[in-house]
């Protein structure tokens, strides 16, 4: 099989934006594949951070003067510009800090508000542990329920088992639309459609989604989505939650404070309008604006030559992979139900051993449980190799890290199995 | 060749041949550790003759640097008293961490941990091990 | 009254280190005085992020590889040299998003789990909203009440009725360091001496007190602190609560998800040691890492000196209003009772009126409310105007904006009084 | 000089001598609005006979634009009919959003207002009074 990047996809220009990919690491030049942890920064959002606070820095919402003006203008066109890249309008767009506080401002605030003693939330297993704690700090003060849907050995959501879970009428339906381990692609278009029809409400967590492909929540038509900048070119310290405006109106708040009320007295206070309702205090102004620049870079290399890209990469990766008898892959095998990542392990080495040794090569992958104990549990496993990939890796990378893997081989490899 | 520093020979031996990896059925102290980076989890069995360790072993999986750290320690401490274990343990994480100690002859197998002090991540490795017989000590 | 600034305090170079106060408004040279609302950051914060992002990018903890150690090392050297900057050990301090974030971690974490119906919560009438509304959501969830200390006409806080209301032996008391409206700076050690007699717990906002002198949680003694970095020159986004380490023990989580747990099983889960129990998620890591960099230079210019002149530059604005018949002040009379910033209203005009004439001089002063609406109803205003003052602040500066309320006279000084 | 776009003769005018401000005892509809950038507040007083608005007054604090927006307000609305208010309404939110409408001529004190289209912060200003009228004739 052999494996083609699309003519028009200049990674080479692409990676003249990224200014850390000139970096070496122990003499040699850095091949970052620990994408999925976080994505590395194109000039351009450095640029932004730069320009914002040499020009424009002030607080939002509530200054007269021009720097105030100018800071609440870039902040709600970056609210617009964020919204719109996953196909929602900006008033049902509240900034966090990331995926896993988008999460845990449904769970305070819609999950306190509607869940009740006995109430059943469906989770998967191969849930982030941000889509799972959260829960079950929930279930613990309401009383709630936590059922979790398996995967099958291919490292897909057992569809049936979750069906047989929504006749029993979930209050909440949270599932991952990417996973972070198996790098499976769940349809979390079906799974609301289904959930839905009972009367569930959806919360999607793409954390792993929206950095590389498409994603389009009125089209989903969930009700939370749920995803984190820094994993899509925005600086670390902003993302964002996705929610139906009426739900946002319904819900009341999570953190009380500045600029979220509408009128304070001693006794109670009453809430600003959605989204501002679930900003409270000075928000990320910085990081925001910077956000929106970034979703400006994905869109302008285009969403679907990024997922294509991705693609071939990690055709290449399994290709290389599979062919090696003292490696396991996990997941699907077809990278096309894939987005661009691979968890493997040695059959006898432990994966940490394996990113050391890589990492003195200056390839970066990351060996853990990546916030997935459950799946691990599942794998029979403690901990996974993953090496994933973004808009700015080569071919070349690929089959670097593919090489390197020898090293690790030559070090522990010449013990035979234990 | 490749992290020599790291990968010393001798940690490499523990880790493919761990000395007293297994349950322990007659053990009256035990202890579980988990490093929660990584979710590497250990067990540590201990069976003392009055205030004396007889045996000593562990279960888990891990990585080479927690495998052989706790290999090591099975090994150190079967014969030892209490105290001098509690000693010993005192000795090797002020190793680990970098703080003054009484340094390991270079034929002693725990002199080999010393590389790990220049990879700040592999010390929870390697510490494993000695954090939970510190807590099985404490708790005693 | 001359105004002297202590000859070897260079103002001059301190604002050769900010980019932004180079910039000209409708032709006219900047003159920041929202600095209570946000400060300016100086090239020295904005190159660490440049750096960070060119260099380190990486996420922390979990990752074996050189970018991740280089990363880690950063967040948590920052994190320690935040935390000794106000007398804290790193263990005790927490990352959040703000001052806000900080108070609702409390609230939600220590307030749900430790509050029960009939509780007393004792504040003050001169919180900031960030002050007040957690407290009125942890109240509506465990019938806790809640009791406010008023200010006296010469807007300090009424140490008598504190006493009274301590007497009646609250569960907690939250009370600013510094009022961001009136500019006092409150005896938070004596109060939190009283409260920890009768057994409460002290949580001090002190938003407008790091920024501006030098802070000792451990001299204080107090329970919680909570602090901004963007108010003392390091970027949005990034804040931090300080607690005892015991307290952080033995309190729950606030938010679930990636990093803060130990172990996570189908039903429940354990949690990570503290702080990074209480930092669930992907952290705003560069960020932090500014914050640090934010830390060392005030650091460098002294915060003796830095109050010091503040107080010069808050003594001359005071001397300069005081004179006008038409202008009302609020707060101290005394400059060396408050901190760097004076509110006042003219007798006739609306502040929001005042700042954006002023604006139109390139003068950036704030009117409104300031998130403190029971101030305001105290005061019988709806908005105050505001100019509050930092390092960088010169009495050129405070004299030009003095000059400049005489356009505001210009304006709407020819129809009298009405 | 300063700022004679925002701040038309007209629009200090209505500001210095509102139109109709003070409570109207016998109003038959009321409505408090609340500007929660600033804490502005405002409340609205019609008095209508049948369908025909005879009398219209407000009370409350703010800024030079948001009382001159209600003083203009006041005294437009007398004699119009509920319809005709609710189109005014729509007419005079448009000219300040930005939004397509037939311009008031030079002379109406209305038009005055279209300088605050420049000034973000404070349209929310200028919008109080409309937003107020708007919700006690939704909530009719
Ligand atoms: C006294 C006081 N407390 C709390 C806050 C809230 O700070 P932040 O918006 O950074 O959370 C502020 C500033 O706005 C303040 O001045
Ligand atoms: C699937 C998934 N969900 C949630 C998260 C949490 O994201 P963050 O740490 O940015 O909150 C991640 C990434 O770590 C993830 O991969």
């Amino acid at each position: 099989m052999s494996v083609q990047i699309a003519a028009t996809y200049d990674v080479q220009t692409i990676r003249a934006d990224f200014p850390i990919l000139k970096r070496r690491v122990d003499g040699n030049p850095l091949v970052y594949l620990d994408n999925a942890a976080t994505s590395q920064k194109p000039r351009q959002v450095i640029d932004a951070l730069v320009q914002y606070y040499e020009q424009s820095n002030a607080n939002v919402h509530r200054g007269l003067h021009t720097l105030a003006e100018e800071a609440t203008e870039a902040y709600e066109t970056a609210r617009a510009k964020v919204a719109h890249f996953i196909g929602a309008e900006p008033e049902s767009l509240v900034f966090t800090r990331n995926t896993t506080e988008a999460i845990n401002l449904v769970a305070y605030a819609w999950g306190l508000a509607n869940l009740r003693e006995g109430d059943l939330i469906v989770l998967s297993e191969m849930e982030h542990h941000s889509n799972i704690v959260p829960w079950q700090l929930v279930a613990q003060r309401t009383g709630a329920k936590l059922h979790y849907v398996p995967f099958t050995s291919e490292g897909e959501l057992d569809m049936e088992a979750l069906e047989s879970l929504l006749r029993q009428e979930p209050k909440l339906v949270a599932i991952t639309h990417v996973s972070n381990v198996l790098g499976t692609v769940n349809p979390v278009q079906e799974i609301t459609r289904k959930a839905h029809a009972v009367g569930a409400k959806v919360l999607v967590d793409g954390a792993q989604a929206v950095p590389h492909k498409l994603v389009n929540v009125t089209q989903i038509d969930c009700d939370f989505y749920a995803f984190s900048g820094h994993k899509m070119l925005a600086p670390t310290g902003i993302g964002a939650l996705y929610a139906r405006q009426e739900l946002l109106e319904q819900m009341p708040p999570f953190m009380g404070g500045g600029s979220m009320i509408r009128k304070v007295t001693h006794e109670f206070s009453t809430w600003a309008d959605v989204p501002t309702k679930f900003e409270a205090g000075t928000p990320n102004i910085a990081d925001a604006v910077a956000f929106g620049v970034a979703v400006d870079y994905l869109q302008r290399v285009g969403m679907e030559a990024i997922q294509q890209h991705e693609q071939s990469l990690t055709e290449e990766a399994l290709r290389l992979l599979e062919a090696e008898e003292d490696i396991v892959i996990y997941g699907p095998r077809d990278a096309r139900k894939r987005c661009g990542l691979v968890s493997f392990n040695f059959k006898h080495v432990h994966p940490h051993d394996v990113a050391q040794i890589l990492d003195k090569r200056g390839i970066a992958i990351r060996a853990g449980h990546h916030c997935c104990q459950i799946i691990m549990r599942r794998l029979d496993v403690t901990a996974t190799a993953r090496a994933s990939f973004y808009l700015y890796n080569t071919l070349e990378e690929v089959r670097a890290f593919w090489k390197a893997l020898d090293d690790v081989r030559k070090v522990f490899g010449k013990y035979g199995g234990r | 060749m490749v992290d020599d520093e790291l990968y010393r020979e001798i940690i490499l031996e523990h880790y493919h041949h761990p000395r007293y990896k297994g349950a322990l059925p007659d053990a009256n102290l035990t202890a579980e550790g988990i490093n929660p980076l990584c979710g590497d989890e250990l067990t540590l069995y201990l069976k003392t003759d009055g205030d004396r360790i007889v045996e000593a072993s562990f279960e888990g999986r891990g990585c080479s640097i927690s495998q052989a750290s706790a290999s090591m320690l099975t090994e150190a401490l079967r014969g030892l008293t209490i105290e001098e274990a509690r000693q010993l343990m005192e000795r090797v994480k002020a190793m680990l961490t970098g703080a003054p100690h009484e340094p390991f002859d270079e034929d002693e197998d725990l002199s080999a941990l010393e590389g790990v002090r220049n990879y700040p991540v592999r010390i929870k490795c390697a510490l494993l091990a000695w954090t939970t017989l510190e807590e099985m000590l404490e708790a005693k």
